[in-house]
């Protein structure tokens, strides 16, 4: 869906892509390589993220995505290869995985530093529009609420790299627009690194400095977006890079797609 | 072409208006008319079990001198100490061998192992060590409640799902907060279920415990009932440990409810 | 009632079943060793029990016809209201009914028990003991701390002094005596009856072809125990090997106890040191009721045996 | 500003290489040495308990002389036939209590009642009942058995995930097939922990089966030894316990391991 | 994600809507309400649907909208008010939901009548694009993947309610495409009423004959779209559509989406 975003958003790492492993690398992976049953989901993958920088993820289902994302969350180890990730990770993963014995606004808290209080939970909550669920029981939730408070418990923290594994899948327009503009103000105050793994090719062009398209085990293309924030989905460049996105996931898309504002 | 239409017919329509533990109290108040009812009729003949007439005069009379008030006040009390150091060291081990390999590999056989030697055959080697006091009894009972507790936690730990692990792990939980935040809490179902097993087991270690130099305690009662052929002392011993034992079991639905209330599982139907 | 598939031996054939409660190296070894079960004209059906208690349980139930126990039990299961008859007795020393003491205990009399702690199983024949001898001594059962303890819990308790003494009864006095460093503070003599019952369920003596058969049965029985008196060695050795006994034990056992009962009448002088037995225990409150022990006797079976007051065999000095 | 970077290390860096099962006989092992070490240094006095060595020599007597094969055979096959009866009644009280509101209220509470009367207080009662053959022994054991396995079964069920049966119910399955394919599969984790804990109160409810008319078994072997005292042909017997307890162990495992291969859950680490 | 069916797709059920509940309705709900502690999710909601009407349900996330669902498919009985509902019906649940501990085939095929083979799962599997995994534990899957696996499950069922709850949501655009036309595909063959549950405008318009607007618990709204298939979401119709449904999800839009083709 596309979106524009109300507020300015700007690049806190204006060295974009460096991609050389230098001293200021939020992420730096080497011939990664993960097997199922002997199978190589991950190729011998190369991947290096500069501090800083929004990355998106796409790909088609089943194509790893997600099993690099537990890699670099350190969730998975039976790998080979080098994967060099910041200490503080914070991450949104496919399915919420909200601890059902905890309350929401507990489930947001847990695991953070310096017993913060009620009140901090409360205000992520808000934000992401679940004000009112704060008490409930993560298993009363409607999917799109879940998703959310999931979200919300990765924001809250601070993180020097962002993980975001379809974070706004089962949201309606508004509140994916509302959600999209929340990871972009965090994205913009920290200046941590993000890799947003999504299907949307217009929600990853509006949002990431680059754009990654995994394929056989390793990225197969990548596209900078060199363009400032916001950015309209119109825009020739932006329109020209969604069709050639789409063309590498498989979908023929001549004409540009449509911009809508938020009402 | 077009399809026959059912309605979904409401629940409200069709709620029940017994309170649960009126419910409940069903099965066993149906066992107890049975039993009255073959004995008044001679299905059931009195040398094989006394009917509920005499078996409530024999427990009124025990009542009345005092004997099995204070044998349940001694008994509880050993329950209840055998039951927190059973507890705490069946929990402890299940921690262990639960969350790490290593732990695993070097307790889970050997409780494995002890946990299928009878007890029983070990109260002369708890005599030697513990001598004839209280200890060898407390002892016994913290023994059953150990393994109980430890097989069901444990089984509880290894069923906890491995996405709400790696979650927590990703919330930057450490070991501790990890357990405490994830694990526990995983396995509480399963330790609900030891801790309902535990409770009878004590039970039923206090009868063993109770045959070393006991003068005291329904264990003593019971065995003493045995050795001198009294059926309706047996049977209202009996009783007394079926009473303690739905006690037991109320106690732990009112735990299970208060600590439970996340769990929106299966209720039958 | 079910009583099928035990898995005990049956001797013998003919239409009539005679089922009989016995304990592992009593009844069932000697009469086999003494070669008594040979021309059985009647059948056996052998269930074997752990305790005399039990075997009671199972008479009474009618799971067994009969079968053989101590003193006490019957006074007990009497006391309940069991159906119980017993139909025979033997008279034997009661020097194997002993209360111990370890070898260097100042505990040099009865009287010596003051305060101090003694192990009983609950209410068996050495419970009687026990309060006879401190009567005799004049204490009274409250003047010691009485621990009640099985025998197999009372073997460990004393012999690691967590006990001061022991009342119990052969073959554990024999064994203790080997090998807990055990002394004999005071033996029974004197003090309990040193008899032995057969015991048999009532509805069983209803029915004729039964009695014959149990008549038959006591007569072997009789002759198997002249047997052991002859015998001791031998018997020792089948007993041991039954029991696990270590020979020397079993063998001291026979001489001390086993071997010198001789077949008794169940007669007045039995029937009255029974009801002492039941009157001191229901004095102790332990039985819930007072009854006439003759009720629960047949003397039918007593045939022309001596009273019960002759004196039991012995095997002289040297034993 | 620039984050501090870490290594993922590989797992494959650090594997172990001691097989499994050898790791598991770690424990066992350990204990067995203390065991011989506290003897020959007399830590622990021989009439206390005997030294490894000695109860080595006791336990090729027994089973040089057949003793101890043959006892096995017949305890086996009663823990077998009670461990069938048991399990036929716990699974089916767990699955009416489990599955229907009605049969939980008149099951449920009426179970919790029995199963905290202590099983060895009802010999008399057995005898009584079923006489003393071997209906009583196998009757012991069933009870153990079918205790055990309802409550964890019963656990089990209830602990199915509501949304899964809202699943099978969608997808047209009847009752039976909803048993058959969500409910028991959901329960058998529970089912298993079950299994483990009744095949050890089987061999327990042995030694006590086995007092009524018994000359056969190990829980006669061990009886009769705590009778006459010999502390060695205990420990045979406890040990005996104690193998049987690890390979009935070794058994669920092995079912573990088949059945349960589709839950990649918490392993430790 | 807007799209182009490749077959054309024919409504079989040219009398759209009449929503009288007459003898040839699929779905007929009057004034349900469902409560959770108190508050009403579902509030004196009506609906109508008629045999073979393909509708699409559209609102905010956390609106009842698989609430409905859940009720629909008689799964949900603590309700008030009156719901009739087919006796075949076939549910695809937001989350997977599949039985962990059968293989991906036979939790397709569970419960189906008349013992199926393999092949059937195979078939159904295939056509997903889970040809590969048909042997696989339920919980070695992709997200996509599980969600796919429950799409064939709902549709191997011949049903006459099919009751989709944001079916494609974890799917790349390709993917979808495929998964959509499948759905279109059983719909024409069997004729069965569908209601789709989407956060995807275009994806609504594209394949439902009417879309309709859940808000505050009732059906605020709803459009009928009366365009042969296949539809283009350049059409001027369907463009003014998806602004009217996006102005009442409370996004603006005032451009048309462009369309995109499968390569
Ligand atoms: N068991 C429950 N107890 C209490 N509240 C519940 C329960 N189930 C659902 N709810 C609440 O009801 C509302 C509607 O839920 P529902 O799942 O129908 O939303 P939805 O429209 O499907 O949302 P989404 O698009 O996010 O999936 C939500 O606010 C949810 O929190
Ligand atoms: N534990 C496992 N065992 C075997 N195969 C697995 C396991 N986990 C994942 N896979 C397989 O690895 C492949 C990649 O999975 P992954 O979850 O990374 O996909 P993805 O790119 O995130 O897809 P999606 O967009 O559908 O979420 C899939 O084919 C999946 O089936
Ligand atoms: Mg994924
Ligand atoms: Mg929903």
């Amino acid at each position: 869906m596309a979106t524009e975003l109300h507020r300015q958003v700007n690049s806190p790492a204006k060295d974009l892509g460096k991609g050389d492993g230098s001293g200021d690398a939020a992420v730096r992976v080497r011939s990664l390589t993960r097997s199922f049953d002997g199978r190589a989901v991950i190729d011998n993958l190369e991947l290096d993220i500069p501090a800083g920088e929004f990355v998106a993820l796409l790909g088609r289902s089943g194509c790893g995505k997600s099993t690099l994302l537990r890699v670099l969350a350190g969730l998975d180890r039976e790998i080979e290869g080098e994967v060099l990730v910041p200490r503080r990770k914070a991450v949104a993963f496919q399915a919420p995985r909200l601890m059902p014995w905890k309350r929401v606004w507990r489930n947001v808290l847990l695991g953070l530093d310096g017993r913060p209080g009620r009140a901090v939970a409360e205000r992520a909550l808000k934000e992401v529009g679940l004000g009112h669920r704060v008490d409930a029981w993560p298993k009363t939730l409607s999917g799109g609420e879940a998703q959310r408070a999931s979200l919300a418990r990765a924001l809250v923290r601070e993180p020097d790299l962002l993980l975001l594994d379809e974070p706004f899948g089962a949201l309606d327009a508004l509140t994916r627009i509302t959600a999209q503009q929340l990871v972009a103000e965090l994205w913009q105050r920290r200046g941590c690194a993000v890799l947003l793994v999504t299907h949307d090719v217009e929600e990853a062009l509006l949002l990431a400095d680059r754009v990654l398209v995994m394929d056989g085990g390793v990225i197969a293309h990548q596209i900078r977006v060199d363009r400032d924030r916001p950015r309209d989905i119109a825009d020739p460049l932006l329109a020209e890079l969604r069709t050639e996105l789409l063309d590498r996931l498989g979908v023929k898309a001549p004409e540009p797609a449509a911009v809508h504002k938020v009402a | 072409m077009s399809p026959v239409l059912e309605p979904v017919v409401p629940l409200s329509a069709r709620r029940r208006t017994v309170p649960r533990w009126l419910r409940r109290t069903t099965g066993p108040l149906l066992l107890l008319v049975l039993w009255q009812v073959s004995s008044a009729t001679g299905v059931l003949p009195s040398d094989t079990l006394a009917s509920p007439g005499t078996i409530a005069g024999t427990a009124s009379d025990l009542l009345k001198d005092g004997t099995l008030p204070h044998a349940m006040l001694v008994s509880v009390q050993r329950v209840l100490i055998g039951l927190v150091l059973g507890g705490v060291i069946g929990i402890s081990l299940a921690l262990v061998s639960g969350l790490s390999r290593l732990g695993e590999d070097l307790v889970d056989a050997t409780v494995q192992m002890l946990r299928s030697i009878p007890w029983v055959g070990m109260i002369p080697l708890f005599i030697i060590w513990m001598g004839i006091g209280e200890a060898p009894k407390i002892a016994l009972i913290a023994l059953g409640v150990t393994f109980h507790l430890y097989l069901n936690v444990y089984a509880g730990i290894r069923g906890v799902d491995a996405q709400l692990i790696e979650a927590g792990n990703s919330l930057g939980l450490g070991r501790w907060g990890l357990i405490r935040h994830v694990v526990l809490p995983g396995a509480l179902p399963g330790a609900m279920t030891g801790l309902r097993y535990s409770l009878a087991t004590a039970w039923l270690a206090l009868v063993f415990g109770e045959t070393i130099n006991a003068d005291d305690g329904i264990g003593f009662l019971l065995n003493r009932a045995r050795e001198f052929f009294q059926t309706d002392v047996i049977v209202v011993c009996l009783i007394v440990y079926a009473a303690l034992g739905l006690l037991a079991d109320f106690i732990v639905r009112t735990l299970e409810r208060l600590l439970l209330q996340w769990r929106p599982n299966f209720t039958g139907k | 009632q079910n009583n099928s598939g035990s898995s005990g031996n049956t001797d013998g054939k003919g239409d009539v079943t005679l089922n009989v409660g016995d304990q592992k190296g009593n009844d069932e070894a000697v009469l086999r060793a003494a070669g008594q079960l040979k021309n059985l004209p009647y059948k056996i059906k052998w269930s074997t029990f752990t305790s005399g208690p039990p075997i009671l349980e199972a008479v009474s139930a009618k799971a067994v016809d009969i079968g053989g126990v101590g003193n006490t039990p019957p006074v007990f299961a009497a006391a309940a209201k069991s159906h119980i008859k017993v139909v025979a007795a033997k008279h034997g020393t009661s020097d194997g009914e002993a209360i111990l003491v370890k070898k260097g205990s100042p505990v040099k009399r009865t009287a010596d028990l003051k305060g101090k702690s003694v192990a009983v199983a609950q209410g068996s024949s050495a419970h009687y003991q026990l309060v006879a001898s401190l009567a005799k001594a004049g204490l009274s059962i409250k003047d010691v701390k009485v621990s009640f303890l099985q025998p197999a819990d009372a073997l460990a308790a004393f012999s690691r002094g967590k006990v001061d003494a022991w009342a119990v009864w052969d073959p554990y006095t024999s064994q203790a005596l080997r090998q807990s460093d055990a002394r004999v503070l005071t033996t029974g003599r004197g003090v309990v009856n040193g008899l032995n019952f057969q015991v048999a369920n009532p509805s069983s003596l209803e029915d004729e072809k039964k009695v014959k058969a149990v008549k038959d049965y006591l007569g072997r029985l009789r002759r198997a125990q002249d047997w052991v008196y002859k015998h001791p060695e031998e018997w020792a050795k089948v007993w041991g090997k039954e029991t696990g006994l270590p020979y020397q034990v079993a063998l001291d056992s026979v001489k001390r106890t086993n071997g010198t009962r001789v077949n008794v009448a169940v007669d007045k002088p039995a029937i009255a040191s029974e009801q002492e037995i039941a009157d001191t225990f229901a004095k102790l409150k332990l039985t819930p009721r007072r009854f006439s022990f003759a009720d629960y006797v047949d003397t039918r079976f007593n045939g022309g045996l001596p009273p019960s007051t002759s004196a039991p065999r012995t095997y002289g000095k040297g034993s």
